[in-house]
């Protein structure tokens, strides 16, 4: 790809770049939110058409006028977003688009018998071909979607962000099918914020700034993180975790979670948090770790136990009484969870506290813009102009936003999930830095992550969860990855 | 329908279809150009359709006259704006078939304060002072006819099933048929032994009848409200194969008249809701506003009020009917 | 409109899945929005069929519950029940259909034209189908057009095509009843085979090749990839416009059935045959379990859904009730029904 | 239904997306979307009414333009454009109400009963807008309890409703029309203030109303929430089910009020008032701009799109075109607007 470039009405998401892919290697993108890594691949993928510049495939000049086409010519794509249909069964979703069928009627047995090979080959024969899709946890869905990409045989395969809702077990398993697809001689383009991963499997790295190419195939092996790092901000960021943990600054514990139960979901949990204090929760993806925060805020009506803040009791599953107490929750799944997409940024981050700047009913959107600014700001959301549609958004920039509408709000207790999935090292940083902030001020913390070693960065006090139960609760401190990992195999396997 | 009593009928009026029995009598000679305007229900319906038609036919046949009809609509919200805007355009006269007479009595009554004669066709304003002239369709006659005529029928069947198909039943016309029919039928200790209400539409006719013949296993007499969905009611019979019993139809198109002529069709008789209402009131309009007068009567001015009769048409006298009857 | 029914026992568990979408949106709907359309739902329509007939049978006796009697429901249902199942696509597709009420009176009107019969008569009957169902293809055809290449959202397009095609019909017929003569014709679809009436018939194949091409095509599945969400489909690689062109065709081409069978009903063409089907048909769909919103729909309960409306009626019928009394407890049985099904599904899920 | 019309251009813009969302999702559209309904939709209906005045100007000539006509053109658009901008709250909430029209009719039923009138004839004509408001509201809280509690889909829940109320207003009124006799009533609300008719400062008040609440209250950017993303808002702590309860409510109290303001006009309650009035709502909802799916809408856009309809309407009557024509006309009209407005944002968009 020579000299793309993408303008969408109002920003120029792409402004000449450059990206060279050869067969049978893994060619990383690298990126902040916002550098146009997603939109690059549309293009390539068909999805959008370029502006300017030109596409070669194989040396000749090709024009991508649609995915189908794309497709045709043997470039299949695992996109960011999570692009399956709810309605139809696993199977389905993975042969959408070149079903198995002869004359329009659809071959099912085939189809299935297939869908379970490759779900099989990424390591996933839990997941029955049948099963409806809209029942599977966003990794579930993040599976069928990597098998899709495979079930064409394809010269190159696209995969943006795709271990963003893996953990790393089934990160492993992702790199052993690349490995395998590389020395078959397939080219692949692979996108991830994670350096490590860049590290573990990239051969050769294009970054991206601002819509632009910064360095063009650099050989992973020669290329230090840190080079990489100031290449993407332009800057030095530093990636240890925001510094150590401040640790609790008082006693008195301001969450106290007790026998917490959803039954088919997770079983009794029992812990507390003090002011200041993060309590992380790892394990695998599946474990039941979202569940349990979300039914601790009350999204989920709990089956037994209790939830108390400051000692006061939550009423059960309701989410209302949880954020008057003073609870508050970024969700795993940002845009169906998360985001009103065809409103502005600021409403989207006054969301929780719209009520709040107004006066008998009336709002002050002046006060709200004023505040959704200085937090866009202090995250350097870019772009940080919060008129703007947050559908418009990259990934990284949305996740982001979440993040800001509970520091408007302001609580005792935050509980995030997934806060730094999609998001870039820079930004990472800035995320970890706010958390130690917001825990020097003596809010308490509840982190669920599928990065392990970001859990055990970050937080105080540890919990492993595996199959819904917790397996194991201790300091941070006395814990290591590799401990984790067998507590949860152990779990998963009892 | 053309040659009924009373009088003002008997300058001919056209049938539906237009073509005019031509209209002696001085009344005719051109005189200022007047301008009518007329507003019905909606015109999805085989005798509102006649009704229209034959209004704008008989506006036709007058060069002194301009014609104004306005979208024909259900909505009284809407039929009330029409007047409205015809108050505002100053016509001469206004021809209306309320959609529902009480709902726009008030605005009739506006363009008689306006000054301009208003003439009501078929469904009666609540106020004397909202029309000048009246032309009123009888629906209670029409249903007193259809049960007089079954009770003939049914001589001293004192058990007979008799069953009614009614139009839409929302309707204040719809309730005076049935209040009609069930006066009679009590007369020779009869009654509606089975009810069923369709929308004018064939197939609401034909759906209904299906229902209802299955819910009766054994009829003596049906009447059905309306022609226009008589012909639904017609297939629903002949589907379910049953005769055991006669019908009566309501309206009188030209169709079930084919029916009661051929003699071997179920229908036995119809009874007439003349269709040339509206005919007769533009024509009515046009002398208002030409201060005619009804030269067939002595009495100069144009009565208030006009009942048009509700003939039962039989094979005896279908002849008679069918050349102006209209084509639902 | 004024049909709605006991139906919705049927889906209540999925009613609350669609409703969620607007109103809340719990785990446990999330995990029967997981479950789709299974058994459940079709249990409770089943269930809702039965406490019908039960109904109707304590009340009516054996003037209900009859094999003639069951056959006028089954006609009844046969036209509104081709029309839903077209309908299904549609609006699993995520779209709405508000025309297919107006088209169908336009299609009996253009298939009983004084030219058109005169052809037939020259020919054969068929070309009075083929007439109904040209014309139906066409509208369904110019509505597909509209809705994916012009943009106009489906509600609005299908609304203009509603108000254009009974006017037209009106032009065409001077608003006059059309009579069929050719008797070939009537014969023919007023005919029954083995004592089961031919559109009865004719509603049973359209309901099983519905099912099938819904099910076990790759038409019916990208017929829920478009409506599910349509940025995955295209991203997949589907075509999302000629799809959405296609459903609206079909659906068109079901009016066109339909209007032959309205037709051999009435023995006659009218342009108000048809008003306010459409929303008979939506009523049906979505009482049967397909999602409003588009994304999942299903045949075997709309076909439910539809024979619960008529079953529903011929029960007022039978009891004579009188019209208003009907509407009321109609309205009242709807809810209750959903409700109580509420019930049943929470309990399930424990 | 019948009402439809060149409003579309209005919102080409608009329908794009919504209907992209069914169709196809190119980036434009997602900016489209994104761009919200900004000026160029405003500056699209506007276009829309300027283009039928001139036309009704140039064919009617002062007839069309003159003060009297315009003052008839509102008070006909007073009542639906009343009931329209409830239902805009709806629409936006991300559900749909079908019984405005059939609870509006069973309003006016019960504020004009024999009862009501006597106790209306003892104390004050007030008695009977309280009892229409209360009639409006009380339908729309079971609504709205049915929707968020009870978790039925708003169609169905809707679609009862009106069935249901329709019954009961023709129970209550035996079918018959119930004239006004309390002239205190008639005098207030058929009169005028500065030459204006009351029922059309009514429907500016309620305008202006309608406008403060969804664009400058906490109510109002609720509904947004509720219909943009009901488990976005729900994590927010936003209390959907309650905020949808009160939606429907507040629908239902417009309702109540447009009864007054029929009754006004016709000086009689009927139990078939406002029949369709759902469709021609809903029609100038989503012509004005609104979403179909909820999540975002517009007053503005709902005024613009009421009046469109009616100068249209207006227009063809002073034009005095068949009705059959009209509909035909009509139909094309509208699509006709949709598609120019498509080039039309195309345009401005390069
Ligand atoms: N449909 C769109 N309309 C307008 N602007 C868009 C659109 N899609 C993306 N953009 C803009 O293009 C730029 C690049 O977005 P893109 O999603 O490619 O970033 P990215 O590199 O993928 O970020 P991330 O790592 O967070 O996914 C961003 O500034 C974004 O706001
Ligand atoms: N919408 C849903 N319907 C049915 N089951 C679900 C749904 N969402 C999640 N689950 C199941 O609940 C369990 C936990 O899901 P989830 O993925 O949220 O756990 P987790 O520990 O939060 O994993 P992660 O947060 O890393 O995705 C899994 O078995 C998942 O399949
Ligand atoms: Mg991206
Ligand atoms: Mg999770």
């Amino acid at each position: 790809m020579n000299g793309i470039v993408k303008v969408f009405p109002g920003v120029r998401a792409l402004d000449g770049v450059d990206l060279h892919v050869l067969p049978g290697e893994v060619h990383c993108l690298l990126g902040q939110n916002g550098a146009g890594k997603s939109t690059l691949i549309k293009t390539l993928a068909g999805a959008h058409q370029p502006t300017e510049g030109e596409i070669r495939w194989k040396g000749e000049v090709v024009k991508l006028t649609s995915t189908a086409a794309a497709l045709k010519m043997g470039i299949a794509t695992i996109f960011q977003e999570l692009d399956v249909v709810d309605g139809l069964s696993v199977a389905e979703n993975i042969f959408l688009g070149n079903e198995l069928a002869t004359g329009g009627v659809l071959k099912r047995s085939e189809a299935n018998r297939r869908a379970k090979e490759l779900l099989a080959r990424l390591g996933h024969s839990e997941i029955r071909p049948g099963r409806l899709v809209g029942s599977l946890s966003a990794a579930g869905k993040q599976v069928v979607q990597m098998a899709r990409a495979l079930s064409h045989d394809a010269q190159l395969i696209i995969m943006d962000e795709p271990s963003a809702v893996l953990d790393q077990e089934e990160v492993n398993q992702l790199f052993r099918v690349v490995n395998t697809l590389r020395d078959a001689g397939v080219a692949i383009v692979y996108i991830s914020h994670r350096l490590e991963e860049i590290r573990q499997i990239g051969d050769r790295i294009t970054v991206l700034k601002d819509g632009r190419t910064v360095a063009t195939s650099l050989a992973v092996a020669d290329t230090p993180t840190a080079k990489l790092i100031s290449l993407m901000t332009g800057r030095d960021v530093v990636t240890n975790f925001g510094g150590d943990a401040v640790g609790p600054q008082s006693e008195t514990p301001v969450l106290e979670v007790d026998g917490l139960a959803l039954a088919g979901t997770f079983e009794p949990v029992t812990f507390s948090v003090r002011p200041g204090e993060v309590v992380g929760l790892a394990g695998l993806v599946g474990a039941g770790r979202s569940e349990i925060i979300e039914t601790l805020y009350g999204a989920r009506r709990a089956t037994a136990g209790t939830v108390k803040v400051n000692g006061k009791a939550l009423r059960r599953g309701s989410v209302i009484d949880a954020v008057n107490k003073g609870i508050g929750l970024a969700p795993e799944e940002r845009k169906s969870q998360g985001l009103l997409l065809d409103q502005p940024i600021y409403r989207n981050i006054t969301l929780s506290t719209f009520a709040r700047f107004a006066k008998l009913g009336v709002l002050d959107e002046r006060a709200e813009r004023a505040a959704a600014k200085e937090q866009a700001t202090a995250l350097q959301l870019a772009p940080p102009d919060v008129e703007r549609n947050i559908r418009t958004l990259s990934g990284g920039n949305q996740q982001k936003a979440m993040l800001a509408r509970w520091l408007v709000h302001g609580c005792d207790v935050l509980l995030l999930d997934e806060p730094t999935r999609g998001v870039d090292v820079g930004a990472r940083a800035e995320i970890y830095a706010l958390i130690r902030e917001l825990t020097r001020r003596g809010t308490a913390v509840v982190l669920v992550s599928s990065e392990i070693e970001e859990v055990l960065g970050l937080a105080d006090r540890v919990m492993v969860v595996a199959d819904g139960r917790v397996v194991h609760t201790g300091p941070a401190t006395e814990i290591d990855e590799h401990k984790v990992l067998d507590l949860v195999m152990e779990g998963a396997h009892a | 329908t053309g040659n009924e009593p009373p009088a003002p009928e008997t300058e001919a009026a056209p049938g539906a279809s237009g073509e005019s029995t031509a209209g002696g009598g001085a009344n005719d000679e051109v005189g200022e150009t007047v301008t009518i305007g007329f507003s019905g229900p909606a015109a999805g319906h085989g005798w509102i359709g006649a009704i229209t038609q034959g209004a704008q036919n008989e506006a036709d046949r007058y060069e002194d006259v301009e014609f104004r009809l306005s979208e024909g609509t259900d909505d009284v919200n809407a039929q009330i704006a029409q007047i409205q805007q015809f108050i505002n355009d100053g016509v001469d006269a206004i021809v209306v078939l309320p959609f529902d007479g009480a709902a726009l009595t008030a605005v009739a009554t506006e363009a008689m304060e306006a000054g301009i004669p208003v003439v009501n066709v078929d469904r009666e304003f609540s106020s004397p002072f909202a029309a000048r002239t009246t032309v009123l369709g009888d629906n209670y006659g029409m249903g007193v006819s259809a049960g007089q005529y079954i009770c003939e029928q049914l001589e001293g069947q004192s058990d007979a099933v008799v069953a009614e198909i009614a139009g839409i039943d929302s309707l204040p016309l719809t309730q005076d048929r049935s209040a009609g029919f069930a006066e009679a039928l009590g007369d020779c200790g009869l009654e509606v032994s089975n009810r069923v209400a369709a929308d004018f539409t064939v197939a609401g006719g034909e759906s209904v009848t299906a229902g209802l013949l299955q819910a009766a296993p054994q009829i003596d007499a049906i009447w059905n409200h309306d022609d226009d969905q008589g012909v639904g009611v017609l297939a629903a019979i002949e589907n379910a194969g049953r005769s055991e019993f006669f019908m009566v139809g309501g309206a009188g198109s030209a169709n079930m008249m084919r029916e009661i002529q051929s003699g071997d069709s179920v229908v036995q008789a119809t009874v007439v809701y003349p269709s040339t209402q509206a005919a007769d009131g533009v024509r009515l309009a046009r002398l208002l506003a030409q201060q005619k007068g009804m030269s067939d009567l002595v009495q100069f001015e144009v009565p208030r009020e006009i009942q048009l009769f509700a003939p039962v048409v039989t094979q005896d006298n279908v002849e008679q009917y069918l050349p102006t009857a209209f084509e639902s | 409109m004024s049909s709605s029914s006991g139906t919705t026992t049927a889906t209540g568990a999925d009613q609350v899945s669609v409703d969620a979408n607007q109103g809340e949106a719990t785990p446990a709907r999330k995990a029967k929005l997981g479950g789709g359309l299974g058994l459940g739902q079709m249990i409770g329509l089943v269930v809702a069929l039965v406490a019908l007939i039960i109904v109707g049978t304590v009340t009516a006796g054996d003037r209900f519950l009859s094999v003639p009697n069951f056959l006028v429901i089954l006609e009844q249902a046969a036209v509104i029940g081709v029309i839903s199942i077209g309908v299904t696509f549609v609006i699993t597709s995520g779209g709405i259909d508000l025309s297919v009420g107006s088209v169908m009176g336009l299609a009996t009107i253009w298939a009983t034209t004084w030219a058109t019969q005169n052809l037939a008569g020259e020919f054969h009957w068929i070309v009075m189908v083929l007439t109904a169902l040209a014309v139906g293809g066409a509208a369904g055809l110019i509505n597909g057009l509209l809705v994916a290449y012009g943009r106009v959202v489906s509600f609005i397009a299908t609304l203009a095509m509603l108000v254009a095609a009974r006017g037209l019909a009106e032009i065409i017929s001077g608003r006059q009843t059309q009579v069929i003569t050719d008797r070939g014709f009537l014969d023919f679809f007023r005919g029954d085979i083995l004592g089961i009436p031919m559109i009865v018939w004719m509603f049973a194949v359209v309901a099983v090749i519905g099912w099938f091409l819904f099910n076990r095509t790759t038409f019916g599945r990208r017929t829920i990839a478009v409506g599910g969400n349509p940025e995955a489909a295209r991203l997949a690689g589907i075509n999302v416009k000629r799809h959405t062109m296609w459903v609206f065709t079909l659906a068109g081409l079901c009016v066109g059935i339909a209007a032959t069978m309205i037709l051999a009903r009435t023995t006659a063409g009218s342009s108000s045959t048809g008003s306010l089907y459409e929303l008979d048909a939506i009523a049906a769909v979505v009482i049967g379990g397909t999602l409003l919103v588009g994304g999942r729909g299903t045949i075997v309960g709309t076909v439910l859904g539809v024979l619960v409306f008529q079953i529903l009626t011929n029960v007022f019928t039978q009891n004579n009730l009188d019209s208003s009394v009907q509407a009321v407890a109609k309205g009242a049985i709807i809810v209750a029904a959903v409700l109580l099904q509420q019930r049943f599904a929470t309990v399930k899920r424990r």
